[in-house]
């Protein structure tokens, strides 16, 4: 028998695939059990299937806008069949992918279910059978599925969760979106563009409300102008089946109810961990309803026993995923690393793209840091302007020190610009740092400079007041 | 800041006798009158962060830990 | 009579009207002069005009291709006259910008050719008469002009310059481009993708000589796929004029003669400062052959008097225009600034984006650095695959400490993922930050992180060899 260290990882998304060819790496003898698809829902249902119609929905704009560029053309029209192909296709290639890695890494993958049946043994129920695995070390990631509300009426044919809304076989012609957050709002995005009549009804008095506010309005107001109606500080009250349509009751902000008619009902206010099926109880594994309890380490109070992504109900996002999963491994493999949220991104893929690190505006006042605003509206940015789009990159500064605690941008490109902002928050950087570096010329990143100039009221290609 | 005293070299100090600090450690350093070349850093490959400078400051002796 | 500094710019390009600005933001009573056209080259014949036409040919050539994406139309054509009709609008839009910011600076802007008639004083001929101007500081900018090689026959009517080619009232059949820098790349990616049939010969043995050569293969071979044919260690001998096209006579690397043939021929080897009528003798101001000599303050031998941009002949790039202009304003206005190109991000339109900061491989291993590199191809990253491009990131690291000496990208985005890397070099960080800082999935930003990893042998989503 080897002398490998034995770590099982259960779950194969983006947290669980990650750990275990991390774990790999690192010299374990690694198996990852997986009851579903590799890639997990990031890769199935959640981030490259919303990439891969939003991006087919962003060149079916650009092509009926084509004319103001100079492209003409005629009967612009979408072939949804297709677009649902191509993203079957980018999925499949990418899972095939991860396929591949986790075997030029030598990891064992089970197709089956695992539970604890102790601390130490997990039981996988296979289509042969059930196999009973032992190891040094284990690492969760079995991620999360759509939470459903128990409203009156939600069992009703037209309400859909995010999978379903995914695979649509047709564009439908009106949607009730219930929950205003990022799914939510991606989902508000691509059917919109696509012809789609959409309501956002969100409970909370805003959207997106982990987003810097100012660059949120915004983003509404180009969600209003593409006919998106949204409306927040409403509840939803009950579904009603009624045909072709599903009919929304909401309680609206001033208390009467209101009835919303769609031919689908997309139910996204949230996720939660998927737990409760494992076995925690048998490892005797510490949760709060469900979110495994971890500390930076990554550690569950069960020695040996990692936890990771979405089942421990932190900040459910693929990269923070993988970055626990890489945490988890280094740390099961004897190694020492810590988690730190600090420079995650969150990103939004309307269009253009929103993206935001560190603190918000918001946080910062509520935290009471002293803090000061560097803003650069990218309507004076010459590479935006050659691409039709506008927006505005926030930075969110200390006051004493002007060190970068926070930056916002909704503009072309943004999920991408953010990384140097990610990058300028690792190294505790202050805006003098990023004004030094030279930004290239024509492109969106000038902005950032700006923005950081504006810090101190000295931009050079915006008036400062 | 002064320059590298005969103070027993902390780990972010390079070969070239550079100190490894982030911006922002420099500025408060600079500001609290911390000598940066005798804090230990935290950060990756030793080098000083902000926590660092603060820690530093309140209890100097965390210079011989490092040294 | 005001005790604030006097500062004379000239030139009102990107360093001329960055400089102004910045002058009259420290304080200077600031007077810019400007024979032509605010904005410069750049806004008017360089940076703004390649970009808007570029931005409408990768339209095209996604509106064409938009099927793959589920996209329907029909006749899918190019309108040229809208296509310069847009890059026009841009221009103006941005020129006028220029001219709001100077007046809201209070910067007064003189139409007029300057030139120096002592140390301390200039003629400009205006439309009205010449007008004497003495200054405390003056700060040229007076940037560049085409090159114009004395081969034979190259006053046919079909050779044309880049500003020629930026004003085409129509596609051309063919093209001969007669060098492989940046602006012949560029032109050659424009006029490829509306149709155009281009040869480009280049004297050097490769083309982008500056950039990173393992990527700019990847580049040729992108171009080739279009249609375009390069040939490298070729020198143009003589230009025919033979009615409908022009006849290029080529010394091929094999010493024979090939004649090509072209409806228009591009004449992109390289740019001169424009510095041979400004009087720099009469002030008596050091210069290599028109290229002004300067320090790194951006001082000239003359006190008092500055030189920025193309007009000092060492990179000639917009941004670096602007950032001498800051450097030199400040200076001028009694503050302490040097100017460092470490950080200069060099990039290329090409489809997709190319985009290099610090070192190439080459550089490295011509001044003897011990490094080692990292690498990760985009065909394995989620976003590039649903954009439908690939392309590569190269990050070259110190051996022994792991900085970032430089990065190097061809891939979508580019231009504006490189400034992660630049700060990252400004902040003399090594992989282990980049490596720490989380990357926003699914972003192409993903990339850079998993290069970084690379550099150690440890990429996550690439089998390491
Ligand atoms: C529509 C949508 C869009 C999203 N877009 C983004 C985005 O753009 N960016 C982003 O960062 N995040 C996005 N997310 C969130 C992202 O998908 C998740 O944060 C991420 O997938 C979490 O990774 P994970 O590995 O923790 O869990 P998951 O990806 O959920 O993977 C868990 C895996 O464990 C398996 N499993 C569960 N139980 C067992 C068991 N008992 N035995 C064996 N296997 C088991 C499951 O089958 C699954 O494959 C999106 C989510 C959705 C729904
Ligand atoms: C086709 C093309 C594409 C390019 N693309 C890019 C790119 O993408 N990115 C990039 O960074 N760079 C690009 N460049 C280079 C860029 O345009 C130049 O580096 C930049 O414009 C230099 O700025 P400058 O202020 O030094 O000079 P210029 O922009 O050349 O401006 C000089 C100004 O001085 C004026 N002037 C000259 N003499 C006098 C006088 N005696 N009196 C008064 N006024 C005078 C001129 O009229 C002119 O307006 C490109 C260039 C070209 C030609």
């Amino acid at each position: 028998m080897s002398d490998k260290t034995k770590v099982v990882v259960i779950g194969g998304g983006p947290g669980g695939y990650v750990a275990a060819i991390r774990a790999a790496q690192l010299g374990g003898e690694v198996t990852l059990v997986e009851k579903q698809y590799l890639g997990g829902t990031c890769l199935n249902v959640g981030c490259i299937p919303t990439k891969s119609l939003l991006h087919s929905a962003e060149l079916f704009e650009e092509a009926k806008e084509g004319a103001k560029y100079g492209i003409v053309s005629s009967d612009v029209k979408i072939d949804f069949a297709k677009v649902q192909e191509r993203k079957q296709a980018v999925t499949k290639q990418l899972v095939n992918g991860v396929k591949g890695l986790l075997a030029a890494n030598k990891v064992k993958v089970i197709s089956g279910e695992a539970a604890f049946t102790s601390k130490d043994t997990i039981e996988v129920k296979t289509e042969k059978g059930t196999e009973t695995i032992k190891a040094d070390k284990f690492i969760i990631a079995t991620g999360s599925i759509p939470a459903k509300p128990p409203i009156p009426g939600i069992d009703s044919k037209q309400c859909i969760d995010s999978t379903g809304a995914l695979e649509l076989k047709e564009v439908p012609k009106t949607m009730i979106i219930v929950g205003g957050g990022v799914i939510g709002v991606e989902i508000a995005t691509l059917y919109s563009t696509l012809g789609c009549k959409i309501v956002i009804i969100e409970m909370l008095n805003e959207i997106m409300p982990m987003m810097d506010g100012e660059l949120t309005k915004m983003v509404r107001a180009k969600l209003a102008k593409k006919g998106v109606e949204i409306f927040t500080g409403a509840k939803v009250m009950s579904f009603k089946d009624a045909g072709e349509n599903v009919e929304v009751t909401v309680e609206m902000p001033d208390g009467k109810n209101q009835v919303f008619a769609g031919e689908k009902a997309l139910i996204s206010i949230g996720r939660r961990t998927n737990t409760a099926t494992i076995g925690l109880e048998k490892a005797g594994i510490a949760n709060d309803r469900g979110r495994i309890t971890v500390n930076n380490k990554m550690e569950t109070n069960v020695p040996g026993i990692y936890a990771i992504g979405d089942c421990v109900g932190q900040i459910m996002l693929a990269h923070i995923a993988s970055t626990m999963g890489e945490v988890a491994a280094e740390n099961a493999m004897g190694h020492n690393n810590v988690f730190d949220s600090k420079t995650n991104p969150s990103c939004v893929y309307t269009k253009p793209e929103f993206a935001s690190v560190g603190l918000t505006e918001e946080a910062a006042k509520a935290q009471g840091v002293d803090y000061i605003v560097g803003k650069f509206p990218l309507a004076a940015n010459g590479r935006s302007m050659i691409m039709g789009e506008d927006g505005m990159v926030k930075i969110i500064a200390g006051k004493k020190y002007k060190e970068i605690l926070g930056a916002h941008i909704l503009g072309p490109r943004a999920t991408d610009l953010i990384g140097e902002l990610a990058l300028a928050i690792a190294l505790e950087a202050t805006i003098d740092e990023v004004i030094a570096t030279i930004h290239a010329h024509p492109t969106v990143a000038e902005s950032i400079k700006e923005a950081a100039l504006a810090v101190e009221k000295r931009a050079i290609h915006i008036p400062n007041r | 800041a002064p320059k590298a005293e005969a103070q027993p070299k902390a780990a972010s100090v390079t070969e070239g006798g550079r100190v490894k600090a982030s911006p922002l450690a420099k500025k408060i350093a600079s500001e609290l009158g911390v000598d940066l070349s005798t804090v230990a850093g935290s950060g990756p490959n030793g080098r000083i962060v902000q926590k660092d400078v603060l820690a530093a400051e309140v209890k100097p002796a965390v210079v011989e830990k490092a040294a």
